[in-house]
C-alpha cells in the first residue's frame, strides 16, 4: 500500500517537473539576469580571473561565511554525538608494508597539490573547497593505514576554530576600512597573477584550512568510533 | 551599529568556544552569555535607531542590491532577532550541571542564534537557505544532545527533504528571474512569477520552510523530538526557533506573492495544523507530548494569522508568535520535572504548589483569558480575519474558536488533575528544581509585564506592521530602480 | 562531440543511480554513488562548470563515499544483504 | 546550435531523474541507509538543475584567459552549487553518525521500528489518524 501511495506520489510529481521544465526550455525567458552584469563588473572590481571565486567570496561572501558554519555546526554535532573517544578502542591491525609506506610517499605531494589548489583559487579551477578536499584525504590516508596512531583532534580543531575566526576577522577589517563587512581589500592587481585579486587569496586560503582540517577531523571521527 | 555584527558576534563565540574552554575551564560560565548579552545590547541599540530613522539595508562587500547580499534591517525583523536573543538567554539560566558535551551543546546554542539572527535580517533567497541550513542542522544536533538518536535522524530525513525542495525551488526562481535579491524579484515578480514556475517554487519553498515551522504535511518530526530532547532544547526549538521560518514565508508573500492563491495556500496549511495538531493534544496522554501537539496548534494560528493579507494580518501574527514565545518555553521548563504520563500528575500542587500556579497562569494565557495576552493575541486574529470579508477566513475564525475550545478542555484536565486529586501514594513526583523555575519565573515577569503594557504594544506593533506590510518601502530601501530596470 | 559525450555521462549517471537504489549490497551500492557522482562531475564539465565539477569529484565522488563506507563498516552491513 | 539545446535537452532529463529517483527512494524505502541514498540523488539533482540553468549556447567557463573573447556562462549557479555540494556533506556526516549511533542502541534502522520505539521509550502513546507515520505492527 504504502509503495502504491509512494509511486503515485512520484509520479505526480514527475509531471510536474514535466511541466515545468517544458516552460523552462520554450520560453527561456532570463537574458538580463545579474549574471551578465557580474561577468562584465567582476573583473574590474575584484579583480580575479576567475569569476566563479570572485562570486564565491566577494558577492557572496556572506554565503561562503554561512557554509563554513554549517561544516562548523556539522563537525560539532557530530562530536556531541560521537561523544568522547574511549581510551580502549580497539583498533584495526596496521596497514601491510606497501601500503604504508606508499601513504608516507603520498602525503607531501598531496598536501602540495592542495596547497597548490587552494592558492591558486582565484585564477584557474579550485580553491578552498576543493583544496581543503584534497588536504583532509592527504591526512586521511595515513590513518587509514596504520589506525593506531589517530589524527591529532586538538590541532585539527585548534586550525578549525583559528581559520574560521581568521575569515570574519578580514570580513570584520574590511567593515572598518571601507565601511562594508567582507569588502574586497589592497585593490585588484593584474588580472591571471598569482598576486592579484586583493584579500581574495587570503580567504581562501582560511577556507582551504577551515574546510581540510573540518573534513580530516570529520572522517578521522568516523573511522575511530 | 552595523546590523552584521549580530550574526558575526555568535559565530565568533561560537568558533572561539571550544578552544577558550580548552585553555581556561575556569571561563566557561561567563562566555556564552556574555555574548548574547552584548548582542543583546546591540540588537536593542539597532532597534532604537530604526524607531527613529526607519528601516535601512545592509549591503556586504560594497556591492548594491541586486549584486551582493544584503540585509534588510526592519522593526519586524529585529522584534523576531531580539526574541530569538533574549529567550536562549534566559533558557541559558536552565542550564544543568556539567555532563559530557555541554561544550559542544554550548556552542551550538550559539550557532543557532547566529543562524536565526541571518535568516531573519537576510534579503537574499540563496542566503537565507545558507541560513535556514545553520539553523536546521544545529537543531539535528542538539536534539541528539542527550541520547535521542532516533528521533533526531528522523527528524534529520525530514529537514534535508524540506532543504532539498527549498533550493529546488529558490533554483526554480531563479530559472525565470535571474536574481536572488528580494526587492529585485519584488520588482520582477508581477510579471514573472505568476506561471506554473513561480507556483511550483512557492510550493516547494513553502514544504522546505514548513518542516521547521511545523507546518501540516511535514510537522511528523514534532512530537518525537520534543518528547526525547532536553526540556530546554524543546523549549528553545519548539517556542522560539519555529517562528522564524514563518517570519520567512511571510515575507516572501509580501515581497513575492501577493496573489490571493499563495496566501490560502498558507490558510490552508495553518487550518489543516491548528485542527490536527489540537486533536492529537486531546488524546495524548504524555505532558511532553500534549506540549508539542499544542505548539503545532499555536503555529497552526500564526500561520493562518500571516495569511490575511495587509497589515492586520502582520499585527496579530506578530503578537501570536511572541506569546507563543513567551509561554511555551516556560510550560516546557516546568514540565522537566514532571515529563510523565498525565496520569501521574494528580495531586501536583502538594509538592510544588509555585510550579503548579505557574502552569495555570500560562495554560490561561495559552488558552486567551482576559487580561492575559494571550487574549488579547487571539483577539487580534479574529479580528482580522472578520474584517477580510473572504469566506476562507471567515470559515477559519469557526476553527480557531472550535480549537479555543479543545484547548481550554485538555488544559483544564492537567489543572483539575493537579489541583482537585489527592497525592498517590505511588507518586514519584519531584518539585522542579530551581535552575527549570528560574526561566520560568523570568518568562512570568515578562508575561506579567505585558499585560499593563498592551496599549503602547499595539500602538507599536501597528507601525510596524503597517510598514513591515508595505512592499513598496521594502524596494525603495532595497535598491536602485534606475540601475535595473 | 560534446553532445555524445553529455549522453553517454547521463546514461552512465541515471543508470548507476538505479543501481544504487536496487543493489541488494550495500557496499556495491556506495560504489554505485561514487561512479554516479564521477558521471555527473564529467558532466558539469561539458556544462562548462570546471569548478564545480572539481568540487563534484573530490567531495562527491571521494569524501562522500569513504564517510559512507566507513559508517557502513562500523554498524556491520559491510557484506550483509538488506 | 541545435546541439547546445541537445545538451540543454539531456541534462535537464538527467537531473529529474535524479530528482524523482530521490523522492522515490525517500518515499519508499524503510532502511535508514537507503534514505540517505535517496538525499543525496535528491541532492545531486537540484545541483546539476542549477548548473543546466547556468548554461548557455557557444559560453565558454566563466575564468579569463588571455585573448579570449567568446560569452561565458553564468557564474551565479556554480557558486550556489558550490556552497550547497559542501553543505550536502555536512549533512550526510551527520546523518551517518546518528545512524551508527542509532543501530548501536537499537541494533535497527527501518524507520517505522525506529518511531514505534521512541514511542515505547517516552512512555507516549502513538496518535493514530494525525501522523501517519506508524501503523501497528
Amino acid at each position: 500500500m504504502t509503495v502504491f501511495s509512494g509511486v503515485i506520489f512520484t509520479i505526480g510529481l514527475g509531471v510536474l517537473l514535466i511541466a515545468v521544465m517544458k516552460s523552462l526550455i520554450l520560453e527561456q525567458v532570463l537574458t538580463g539576469g545579474i549574471g551578465s552584469i557580474i561577468l562584465e563588473q567582476a573583473p574590474t572590481e575584484v579583480g580575479s580571473a576567475n569569476i566563479v571565486s570572485s562570486v564565491l567570496l566577494a558577492y557572496r561572501g556572506l554565503d561562503t561565511l554561512g557554509e563554513l558554519t554549517v561544516l562548523f555546526v556539522a563537525a560539532t554535532a557530530i562530536g556531541l554525538v560521537l561523544g568522547q573517544r574511549s581510551p580502549d578502542t580497539k583498533h584495526d591491525s596496521e596497514a601491510g608494508f606497501i601500503l604504508r609506506s606508499a601513504a608516507d610517499l603520498l602525503f607531501p605531494f598531496m598536501i602540495m597539490l592542495g596547497a597548490y589548489i587552494i592558492l591558486h583559487g582565484h585564477i584557474t579551477p579550485g580553491g578552498g573547497f576543493q583544496g581543503g578536499a584534497i588536504l583532509a584525504a592527504a591526512f586521511f590516508i595515513p590513518i587509514l593505514a596504520s589506525p593506531a596512531s589517530p589524527l591529532n583532534h586538538k590541532v585539527s580543531s585548534l586550525i578549525e576554530g583559528l581559520a574560521g575566526t581568521a575569515f570574519i576577522l578580514i570580513g570584520l577589517f574590511a567593515l572598518v576600512g571601507k565601511g562594508y563587512f567582507l569588502a574586497p581589500l589592497f585593490g585588484t592587481g593584474d588580472i591571471g597573477a598569482l598576486f592579484s585579486a586583493g584579500s581574495l587569496p587570503l580567504l581562501y586560503l582560511a577556507v582551504g584550512l577551515k574546510v581540510g582540517s573540518e573534513l580530516a577531523g570529520l572522517l578521522a571521527r568516523l573511522q575511530e568510533v | 551599529m552595523n546590523a552584521i555584527w549580530l550574526v558575526v558576534l555568535p559565530l565568533l563565540g561560537a568558533f572561539l568556544l571550544p578552544l577558550v574552554y580548552r585553555e581556561n575551564i575556569k571561563l566557561r560560565i561567563g562566555i556564552g552569555p556574555f555574548v548574547l548579552g552584548l548582542n543583546l545590547i546591540i540588537a536593542v541599540m539597532i532597534w532604537f535607531d530604526v524607531a527613529a530613522n526607519g528601516a535601512h539595508t545592509i549591503v556586504m562587500g560594497g556591492f548594491p542590491a541586486p549584486l551582493g547580499i544584503i540585509f534588510y534591517v526592519d522593526q519586524l525583523a529585529l522584534l523576531f532577532v531580539i526574541m530569538v536573543i533574549l529567550g536562549t538567554l534566559i533558557l541559558w539560566l536552565g542550564k544543568e550541571k556539567d555532563y559530557i558535551g555541554y561544550i559542544q551543546e554550548e556552542t551550538l546554542l550559539l550557532l543557532i542564534v547566529g543562524g536565526s539572527c541571518g535568516l531573519v535580517l537576510s534579503g537574499d533567497l540563496f542566503n537565507i537557505y545558507v541560513f535556514y541550513e545553520i539553523v536546521a542542522v544545529s537543531s539535528y544536533g542538539l536534539a541528539a544532545s542527550r541520547g535521542s538518536y532516533a528521533a533526531s535522524v528522523r527528524f534529520l530525513i525530514l529537514g534535508a527533504f524540506g532543504s532539498s525542495l527549498l533550493l529546488l525551488g529558490i533554483a526554480l526562481i531563479y530559472a525565470v528571474t535571474g536574481t536572488l535579491n528580494l526587492a529585485h524579484l519584488a520588482v520582477l515578480a508581477p510579471q514573472s512569477l505568476q506561471g506554473i514556475v513561480g507556483v511550483t517554487a512557492f510550493v516547494f519553498i513553502i514544504i522546505g520552510l514548513g518542516v521547521k515551522a511545523e507546518l501540516f504535511p511535514v510537522n511528523t518530526w514534532v512530537p518525537e523530538v520534543y518528547t526525547t530532547a532536553p526540556a530546554r532544547i524543546s523549549a528553545l526549538l519548539g517556542g522560539i526557533v519555529s517562528k522564524l521560518a514563518l517570519l520567512v514565508i511571510l515575507r516572501l508573500l509580501i515581497t513575492l506573492y501577493e496573489s490571493s492563491a499563495a496566501h490560502l495556500l498558507l490558510l490552508t496549511l495553518g487550518v489543516l495544523g491548528v485542527i490536527t495538531g489540537e486533536l492529537a493534544a486531546m488524546r495524548a496522554t504524555h505532558l511532553r507530548q500534549m506540549l508539542a501537539y499544542s505548539s503545532i496548534g499555536q503555529l497552526g494560528l500564526v500561520a493562518i494569522a500571516f495569511s490575511i493579507p495587509g497589515p492586520a494580518g502582520i499585527i496579530a501574527g506578530t503578537a501570536l508568535a511572541l506569546h507563543h514565545a513567551i509561554v511555551k518555553p516556560a510550560l516546557f521548563m516546568l514540565t522537566k520535572a514532571w515529563g510523565k504520563q498525565l496520569s501521574d500528575l494528580a495531586g501536583a500542587s502538594k509538592v510544588s504548589l509555585l510550579s503548579s500556579l505557574l502552569f495555570l497562569v500560562f495554560a490561561l494565557s495559552l488558552i486567551g483569558i482576559p487580561p492575559l495576552p494571550g487574549f488579547w493575541a487571539k483577539f487580534l486574529l479574529l479580528k482580522g480575519a472578520l474584517e477580510t470579508n473572504i469566506a476562507a477566513y471567515q470559515m477559519a475564525i469557526a476553527v480557531v474558536l472550535i480549537a479555543t475550545v479543545i484547548e481550554t478542555t485538555y488544559f483544564m484536565r492537567i489543572v483539575r488533575l493537579m489541583f482537585q486529586e489527592e497525592l498517590k501514594k505511588t507518586s514519584t513526583l519531584k518539585a522542579p528544581a530551581l535552575q527549570e523555575l528560574m526561566p520560568a519565573c523570568v518568562f512570568l515577569a515578562i508575561l506579567l509585564i505585558s499585560v499593563f503594557a498592551i496599549k503602547p504594544m499595539g500602538t507599536h506593533l501597528n507601525t510596524l506592521a503597517i510598514s513591515a506590510a508595505d512592499k513598496s518601502v521594502y524596494i525603495d530601501q532595497t535598491f536602485d530602480k534606475t540601475l535595473f530596470p | 562531440m560534446l553532445f555524445g559525450i553529455a549522453l553517454i555521462s547521463i546514461i552512465i549517471m541515471l543508470g548507476s543511480a538505479f543501481a544504487v537504489l536496487f543493489f541488494e549490497n550495500y557496499l556495491a551500492s556506495v560504489v554505485a554513488l561514487s561512479v554516479m557522482s564521477l558521471a555527473l562531475s564529467v558532466l558539469f564539465v561539458v556544462l562548462q562548470a570546471p569548478d564545480v565539477a572539481l568540487t563534484e569529484a573530490a567531495v562527491g565522488a571521494g569524501v562522500s563515499s569513504v564517510i559512507l563506507a566507513l559508517t557502513l563498516r562500523r554498524i556491520g552491513l559491510w557484506q550483509d544483504k538488506s | 546550435m541545435t546541439e547546445t539545446i541537445g545538451i540543454q535537452l539531456v541534462s535537464y532529463s538527467g537531473a529529474m531523474g535524479l530528482i524523482l529517483l530521490g523522492i522515490f527512494a525517500l518515499v519508499n524505502y524503510e532502511h535508514l541507509i537507503r534514505v540517505i541514498f535517496g538525499l543525496i540523488l535528491l541532492e545531486a539533482g537540484v545541483n546539476l538543475f542549477l548548473i543546466t540553468l547556468a548554461y548557455r549556447a557557444d559560453a565558454v567557463a566563466p575564468i579569463m584567459i588571455e585573448g579570449q573573447t567568446a560569452a561565458m556562462v553564468d557564474p551565479i549557479p556554480h557558486a550556489l552549487v558550490l556552497t550547497a555540494i559542501v553543505i550536502g556533506v555536512a549533512v550526510q556526516a551527520l546523518a551517518l553518525a546518528l545512524v551508527i549511533k542509532t543501530y548501536q542502541k537499537y541494533g535497527t534502522l527501518n524507520t517505522r521500528i525506529l518511531a514505534q520505539r521512541i514511542a515505547e521509550e517516552s512512555g507516549t502513546r502513538m496518535i493514530e489518524g494525525i501522523p501517519t507515520e506508524v501503523k501497528k505492527v
